[in-house]
């Protein structure tokens, strides 16, 4: 059934009892599928999605160890946002960022899309000049960036720490067009609209194994629910790469660490788009329900547990003091942790892997969640073309061999620095 | 009573960086400087002469009555056993003492000060409220040695007089 | 997290810099590309017991090795790099 | 009032003011906010998130979801504040929030007429079109009409500070198994912290009428807590929450050290953050009562039943007059019998159960006049405040009672939030009716209520024998103690839904403050949310303050039974760090404005801001930017002067920030060679190179100096901001890559103060200032170095120029900074020396075409510096191989030039991209940037340095440096990175 003010008005009429589920809950096809999509969270289905709507691709599945979105997709700060520097990098966040501004008209599905802004800070010279070479670069790609000076910055957010701050704020990078949007319904709506173009979704289905024929290439899957035969697999696991791609015998210049994020109790709105610090780790923006959405860093050591340290909770709190103190006596609701798949160079792989039939999309760091629509897109692109999309070409296997990195911070081969 | 706490700054005309030569065992050098160097995480004293141990085969020599250039006649001293490397200028040292002076310090120390767990003699290198900070224990007053890197010393004297305020009668017993 | 120094004891694993899988020696002099891309690149990375490097950089200043489950963060020993000291 | 006329745990002697949306109003100490609105027959507290539906307090404690208020006033506001937790004090100012323009009428209210659209996931499945109006219209409206309070915007005055805690044991919760194990430990030696979250000891023992060895509960509780204080080993922490469990047993603990007063004493924090680092825990946290889903449950007047017992008894404050309880267990027909005696109707008891406890109660409910209604459930209520309920009898028939309180126990939830910190997922227990902890934290274990032990004998014996099983496991000799408690029937059968069809009553809560109901779960399991994280990411069920403490259980039984599965298969969701909202601020603590990061002075800083000087934060250091004079008009003309007067005559400029190593030992020369891309073993003793590091990924690391002192005594500088990465990355080469070497290292970037003595009158000033040192050509020629006495110490004495002039660094102990810099000024004064700062520094650097931060920005290899000729091919180094990958040895990569304006006024900016000339702006024809720039006064007009695809080829081609974010594109020339005295004959000088 369509969603619109129409339906939803029809169906209050009926107490609501005329909805049926959101997406299929599919079983394993036993005559497999044309791609197998390991990972439903927002990559693998808008993978998913792109392909049958794009390629025409329909014997297509995503498996989800658990429920739909459960990874990243559900465990980020939810900020979209196209401001990067490197020409690796730039075209291809532009590009989902204009997927974004079509999405939900695409979906049918309300993913709240919010371009409220999003705004880093700077607090010295050379970190102005290097925003400047940034926001450059953005212009020259096409992307909306603006140089604010600090009268520019006081005026959007006049509750910053002018006065009084260790590290005083100097200015601004504003990207107008970046901002927030609604998490768990980018994941919900994409699977809806993949279901309905009859990708079969299948959660509670984990990955233990891959399926390959006498010359080593991979022909399909082993699951918790049986073995499923696929013409290509894509792997859309986000901090599990390393585990996945294990099961193959790879290694992937990957490093998989916790990122933490807070939300606070629910407050008035006082945040208009996404600010972030730059003499620290600290990021926050305000969810449409009211709850101050912020983190820092990620805590700097390899881990799989979802949850992190107490030197980060109060690292990402001091930061926020120093910036804002208008919040010190907002109260932090809740906390959790994300696995983020850090790359050696802080950019992300959309690559075939070493194994035919075995295809990558991987190392989002923990910038993964405004990469969902355009990682769908050219990831499809990858698997039905077998050529990258042209915003993507830079995303190879390969650069760490080759050395033509897509160093942002330019720390090097240290993922936990990135 | 006691005052519940003191903070006063120590001269220390002569700090320096012991570091053993690689396969030279720390009582090799207890003749040349004169004390016997802690061979794990400590301090030792004999008359004007601390020795902190900053790591292994690494020791930190104070000296109340270094006369000039510590750190060079150290050196010659130690020749072909022992680096040594001037720290005179690197630390500011200071004293706190007092019943106070260990709730002090755990609002800022992630150690565990307690006299089971640190007592006179015992040493430790780590941080207090961001700064970097060489802490030993010389009495049971007790009697605190802080060394700070000295371009923090600043920072650290605030951090002490805010942290002494906000000290309760709770805190007054240690 | 408390991580076990081997000199200082434990502590708070704010004193410390994580550096990450201590597997991998750095390869001899002359050896080819592709055996220093795998000793830069190519790090461990399990869902499980890994042995990595930490730098105890507020603290003594040893590169320590610590073993320690990503799972769970369960820390199981700390000792020094290398042949013992 | 409704404050009965005696008992209570109140002070009556301390009678406190406060106000209430402004009205005066009057309790006692020992009062809470919530128990004086109570006792004062305040119902009506607040408005619901969603539906803006009135709302009173549902409970009396920490769980509130409903009686949310704005605590005070001013900067000082603390928004979402829950009543029940708030101790009164004199003066306290509370508000209702969430409403408009008033509590009792509020505009928003009319939400609920929309209610059959805004059902859960609405907002999914609309506002849709047309795309614009999102973010202009429904978005706004959403935003304006969410969230709850409003914070004051004004910076939070108060302050706040950290603390450690070290312990063998800590035990969580002060009530009646808490304070068992803690004397159990206590008394055995055992160093104990006692994390008690209420002001008062007890627990449950003040909110019921029970006995433990003999005497009042509260009275033992009383003891309890006055003999462990009195203990040496142990700490007792009232006021104090456990918010969170971190890995290597560490706890987080928020006390409220000034939240009961009316504002924090001079000095002081309002809240302090505990570390607790605790080889072992009892968590001792209680359980939490369940409401029970039916309709109208939601409305001012039904409260849970433990909350009517806690208001009843320990507040001496009555909820109501008449009352109906509803429960499903034993408890509830305590809180009856509590009702009773306090001298209030209890109408009716209403337990689905068809069969009565054998409860004490029983008959003298029955007694009393209640009447006792088995097998009936409660359909709905009516009025706000509460008016009358209707019963569902066990016959079917239909009874409408008059009342003013409904007392709802729907069993009890052990309390082990804490439990699932590190992500261990409670079990489900068919016999206790609850989940509890399988599996636990490492050195944690539950007691007590927490552990699914309801009746207050088991919970006693439970925390003694955990404590003894604590002092067992830590090898402490511990004889038990017994302490003596009533086993009361503490039976229930959970009953999670009254399956009244919809259209016949009001909404049943599932979750209040987010008003999602019954209908809401089952919409969501309709619509396939059927994992219940799916299920709370829909309905946002358990997502409110409590995080679902109330509610998560009753919508995980909801959701079981709409598909078909038992509770145990559907599982729970794990609560998350903090176990109970905690301010931001007091997790920051002391680290905040001014203080957010220490700062680092150089030695001469005093002296620096005697002259005059700005400062810039350089990392954490604090170094002096420029000296203003008297005149200047801006900082331009200031900084021009400090290089013109320095070039012509001579500078001093402070530069002891740089990271300085002493590297010794036979084999620091062998080091050296494998860390630095040039060879160092070769450098005489007495002499200076400059080197460069890389990366073991091929890239620069860092620059700087390297002196020999001695045979085996180096000493290495390197850049400010890298001091600490380089002095890391040496301790990694000969610790862990080549431990056999025989190096000692240790930074001594704090005990050198150096200064940089430039400009061709520096040979004269030091011949002046150091009397007896020959710093002739002859004796000191470029790049070498002496070590002479002064003032008593050592001082280091290096001809290295940065300025591209004749020039020194003069390096003492920092004891003697101070000194030193007066004594060169005092005799330079002579030669008219001038200080400068970073910024002419930074000018001078770039005229000279030295690489500094801003071009080792760690994507740039020694080629695209220029420094490849530096690249030895003799000898392994850390960075060579991977800096021989393609990438990295591309002709074309972006290499180190210079640019000059063509029209030699226009300024050229850091950070503007080069464009060939006439070429569109677009990514397309991006050929590098400009790293550094600056008005250069020696020549004149403005140059920079910047990295240009095939740069060094390229020298006299013209570029458009292209700056669309801060102005006009500018044309510039391409020309060769050093500006200036490219033969340096200067330095040679």
């Amino acid at each position: 059934m369509r969603y619109s003010i129409f339906s939803l008005a029809r169906q209050a009429l009926h107490r609501h009892r005329g909805w049926g589920p959101a997406w299929r809950d599919a079983e394993p096809a036993e005559a497999g599928y044309d791609v197998v999509i390991v990972g439903g969270g927002g990559h693998g289905l808008a993978t998913a999605y792109y392909l049958a709507r794009v390629h025409g691709l329909t014997r297509v599945a995503v498996i989800e160890k658990g429920w739909i979105g459960g990874g990243n997709a559900g465990r980020n700060t939810t900020i979209i946002r196209s401001n990067y520097g490197l020409p690796g990098n730039e075209p291809f966040y532009e590009f989902s960022m204009k997927l974004w501004e079509g999405l939900e008209r695409e979906l049918n599905y309300n993913a709240m899309v919010s371009q409220r802004g999003v705004l880093n800070l700077y607090h010295s010279d050379p970190q102005r000049d290097a925003y400047a070479r940034r926001g450059n670069a953005m212009r020259l790609h096409g992307a909306d960036a603006e140089l604010l000076d600090r009268d520019g910055v006081r005026a959007m957010v006049p509750f910053l720490d002018f006065e009084n701050a260790r590290f005083p704020v100097q200015g601004g990078l504003l990207q107008r067009r970046g901002g927030t949007a609604r998490h768990d319904a980018v994941v919900w709506g994409y699977a809806r609209a993949a279901s309905a173009l009859g990708v079969d979704i299948i959660q509670n289905c984990e990955l233990t194994g891959f399926l390959t024929d006498a010359s080593g290439a991979v022909t399909g899957v082993e699951t918790t629910r049986g073995p499923i035969r696929a013409g290509k697999v894509g792997l859309a696991v986000a901090g599990n790469s390393s585990r996945a791609v294990a099961l193959a015998g790879l290694t992937l210049p990957i490093e998989s660490h916790v990122l933490q994020a807070f939300v606070s109790e629910g407050l008035k709105p006082v945040i208009p788009g996404v600010v972030t610090f730059g003499a620290g780790h600290f990021y926050i923006s305000q969810s449409d329900k009211g709850g101050l959405v912020f983190g820092g860093d990620i805590d700097g050591y390899n881990s799989y547990a979802q949850r992190g340290n107490l030197p980060v909770v109060e690292d990402v709190c001091e930061g926020g003091m120093a910036v804002m103190p208008m919040i010190g006596r907002a109260r932090i609701l809740r906390s959790w942790g994300g696995i983020a798949d850090m790359s050696m160079d802080g950019s992300p792989i959309i690559d075939a892997s070493p194994l035919p039939g075995l295809w990558l999309n991987a190392g989002w760091c923990y910038g993964g969640f405004k990469a969902t629509p355009a990682s769908g897109y050219c990831f499809a692109h990858l698997l039905a073309t077998e050529t990258p999309h042209e915003t993507a070409t830079a995303f190879r296997l390969d650069r760490f061999r080759t050395g033509r990195l897509i160093d942002e911070k330019g720390v090097g081969a240290q993922p936990n620095l990135h | 009573m006691a005052e519940p706490l003191i903070l006063h700054p120590v001269d220390r005309p002569g700090i320096a960086t012991v570091m053993a030569r690689k396969g030279v065992a720390p009582g090799t050098l207890n003749a040349a400087l004169g004390l016997s160097l802690p061979d794990g995480p400590g301090a030792a004293f004999a008359g004007s002469r601390t020795a902190i141990a900053t790591g292994p085969g690494t020791w930190l020599v104070l000296d109340d009555h270094a006369g000039a250039d510590f750190a060079g006649r150290l050196a010659e001293t130690l020749a072909g056993i022992a680096a040594v490397s001037d720290q005179s200028g690197s630390y500011l040292v200071h004293a706190l003492s007092g019943p106070a002076a260990r709730a002090l310090l755990q609002r800022g120390l992630a150690i565990d000060l307690h006299p089971d767990a640190f007592g006179p003699g015992s040493a430790a290198i780590s941080q207090i409220a961001h700064i970097g900070a060489v802490l030993w224990q010389v009495d049971d007053a007790p009697t605190y040695r802080i060394a700070v890197w000295r371009s923090y010393a600043e920072s650290f004297r605030h951090w002490v007089e805010v942290t002494a305020v906000s000290l309760d009668e709770a805190d007054q017993g240690g | 997290m408390r991580i076990p120094c081997p000199f200082c004891g434990s502590r708070d694993s704010r004193e410390f810099v994580h550096r990450g899988d201590a597997g991998p020696a750095r390869p001899a002099d002359g050896a080819d590309a592709e055996a220093m891309f795998d000793y830069v690149y190519q790090r461990a990375n399990p869902a499980g017991l890994i042995r990595e490097h930490w730098y105890h950089a507020q603290g003594c200043r040893n590169w320590i090795v610590v073993e320690r489950d990503t799972r769970s963060h369960a820390v199981s020993g700390g000792a020094w790099p290398g042949p013992a000291r | 009032m409704t404050r009965r006329a005696t008992g209570g745990l109140i002070d009556r002697a301390t009678p406190l003011h406060f106000t209430f949306d402004g009205r005066a109003l009057s309790g006692f100490a020992g009062d809470t906010l919530a128990s004086a609105l109570v006792a004062n027959g305040v119902r009506l507290i607040g408005r619901s998130f969603k539906y803006h539906r009135p709302r009173g307090i549902l409970t009396a404690g920490s769980e509130e979801p409903n009686a949310l208020v704005t605590l005070r006033t001013g900067a000082a506001a603390e928004p979402n504040t829950r009543a029940t937790t708030v101790e009164l004090f004199d003066g306290l100012a509370a508000r209702s929030q969430n409403r408009w323009p008033s509590l009792r009428f509020d505009a928003l209210a009319v939400n609920q007429l929309f209610a059959p659209l805004f059902v859960a996931g609405f907002y999914y499945k609309t506002f849709m079109w047309p795309a614009a109006f999102w973010e202009k219209l429904y978005e706004p409206l959403i935003r304006r009409a969410a969230g709850l309070g409003a914070l004051s915007m004004e910076p939070d005055p108060d302050a706040y500070d950290h603390a450690h805690a070290f312990c063998d044991l800590l035990v969580i919760g002060g009530g009646p198994a808490g304070l068992a194990a803690a004397l159990t430990a206590g008394r055995a030696g055992l160093r104990v912290v006692l994390a008690n979250d209420d002001p008062r000891a007890g627990g449950r023992l003040l909110a019921e009428n029970a006995v433990v060895d003999d005497v009042p509960g509260h009275e033992w509780a009383g003891t309890a807590i006055a003999e462990l204080a009195g203990m040496a080993n142990v700490r007792v922490l009232a006021r104090t929450a456990v918010i969170g469990v971190y890995d290597g047993c560490e706890y987080a603990a928020v006390e409220r050290v000034a939240d009961h007063l009316p504002s924090p004493v001079s000095g002081q924090p309002r809240q302090r953050l505990w570390k607790i680092v605790a080889t072992r825990a009892i968590l001792a946290t209680g359980a939490t009562e369940r409401p029970l889903v039916f309709g109208g449950n939601d409305r001012p007047g039904v409260m849970t039943a433990s909350a009517v017992s806690t208001y009843v008894n320990r507040f001496a404050a009555l909820p109501g007059r008449r009352a109906v309880v509803t429960t499903t267990s034993d408890s509830g027909w305590q809180t009856a019998l509590d009702l009773v005696k306090a001298g209030v109707t209890v109408v009716a008891i209403v337990d689905p159960r068809r069969i009565a406890p054998t409860h004490h109660a029983v008959t003298t409910l029955i007694r009393s006049g209640t009447e006792i209604m088995l097998g009936a459930r409660i359909s709905d209520v009516f009025g706000s405040p509460v008016r009358k309920v209707e019963v569902v009898k066990s016959n079917g028939q239909v009874r409408r009672l008059a009342c003013d309180l409904v007392a709802m126990a729907g069993g009890w939830n052990p309390a082990i939030g804490l439990g699932g910190h590190l992500g261990a997922r409670p079990q489900w227990s068919a016999e206790k009716h609850c989940f509890l902890l399988d599996e636990a934290p490492p050195g944690l274990a539950a007691a007590g209520a927490a552990a699914g032990k309801f009746s207050l004998g088991k919970a006693l014996a439970d925390g003694v024998a955990q404590a003894v099983e604590v002092c067992a496991a830590l090898g402490r000799d511990c004889p038990p103690p017994h302490f003596a408690g009533h086993d009361e029937p503490a039976d229930g059968t959970p009953f999670w839904h009254n399956a009244t069809p919809l259209a016949m009553r009001g909404k049943a809560f599932v979750d209040f403050q987010h008003d999602v109901t019954d209908s809401d779960v089952a919409l969501a399991a309709r619509e396939g949310f059927t994992s219940v994280e799916h299920m709370k990411r829909y309905t946002t069920l358990g997502m409110a303050t409590d995080q679902g403490r109330l509610s998560q259980l009753n919508g995980h039984a909801l959701l079981a039974a709409a598909t078909g599965r038992a509770i145990a298969e559907v599982g729970t969701i794990l609560s998350r760090a903090p176990w109970q909202p905690v301010a931001i601020g007091v997790m920051a603590g002391a680290h905040r404005g001014a203080h957010f990061r220490p700062e680092r002075r150089t030695a001469g800083h005093d002296w620096a801001a005697e002259q005059g000087a700005t400062f810039v934060d350089a990392g954490l250091w604090k170094r002096a930017q420029w000296f203003a004079r008297p005149g200047e008009s801006d900082w331009l003309e200031t900084v021009n002067r400090e290089v013109t007067m320095t070039r012509q005559g001579v500078g001093i400029c402070d530069v002891s920030t740089l990271g300085k190593i002493d590297l010794m030992g036979p084999d620091a020369a062998v080091l050296l060679d494998r860390l630095y891309i040039n060879t160092m073993s070769t450098l005489p003793i007495g002499k200076a190179r400059y080197g460069v590091m890389l990366r073991e990924d091929g890239f620069v690391m860092d620059d700087g100096t390297v002196t020999r002192l001695g045979d085996e005594h180096f000493y290495v500088t390197t850049t400010t901001a890298n001091a600490a990465r380089v002095m890391q990355h040496l301790d990694f080469a000969r610790q862990v890559l080549w431990p056999e070497l025989d190096v000692q290292a240790c930074s001594v970037t704090e005990n050198w103060s150096t200064y940089a003595v430039a400009g061709p009158r520096s040979r004269a000033l030091l011949a002046a200032a150091l009397p007896g040192c020959d710093v002739a050509d002859a004796a000191l020629p470029y790049m070498a170095a002496t070590t002479l006495r002064w003032n008593g110490g050592p001082l280091r004495l290096a001809r290295l120029s940065f300025s591209g002039e004749l020039a020194y660094e003069v390096s003492v102990p920092a004891q003697h900074g101070d000194v030193l810099v007066r004594h060169l000024f005092a005799t330079g004064r002579a030669f008219d020396v001038v200080p400068y700062g970073t910024e002419a520094l930074g000018v001078m650097r770039i005229e000279k075409g030295h690489p500094a931060g801003n071009e080792l920005n760690g994507t740039t290899t020694a080629a695209d510096l220029g420094l490849g000729r530096m690249m030895s091919r003799k000898k392994d180094y850390v960075g060579r191989t991977m800096a021989g990958r393609e990438g990295l040895t591309d002709p074309a990569r972006p290499a180190l030039v210079g640019l000059v304006p063509v029209d030699r006024t226009s300024r050229i900016r850091a950070g503007g991209h080069l464009l060939p000339p006439g070429a569109a702006a677009t990514a397309a024809s991006d050929e590098g940037y400009v790293t550094s720039a600056a008005y250069s006064p020696t020549l004149g007009h403005p140059i920079a340095l910047a990295l240009l695809a095939n740069g060094p080829s390229r020298h006299g081609e013209h570029v458009i440096v292209h700056d669309p974010v801060r102005g006009a594109d500018v044309e510039a020339q391409v020309c060769p990175p050093v500006f200036l005295d490219p033969e340096g004959t200067r330095l040679r000088g």
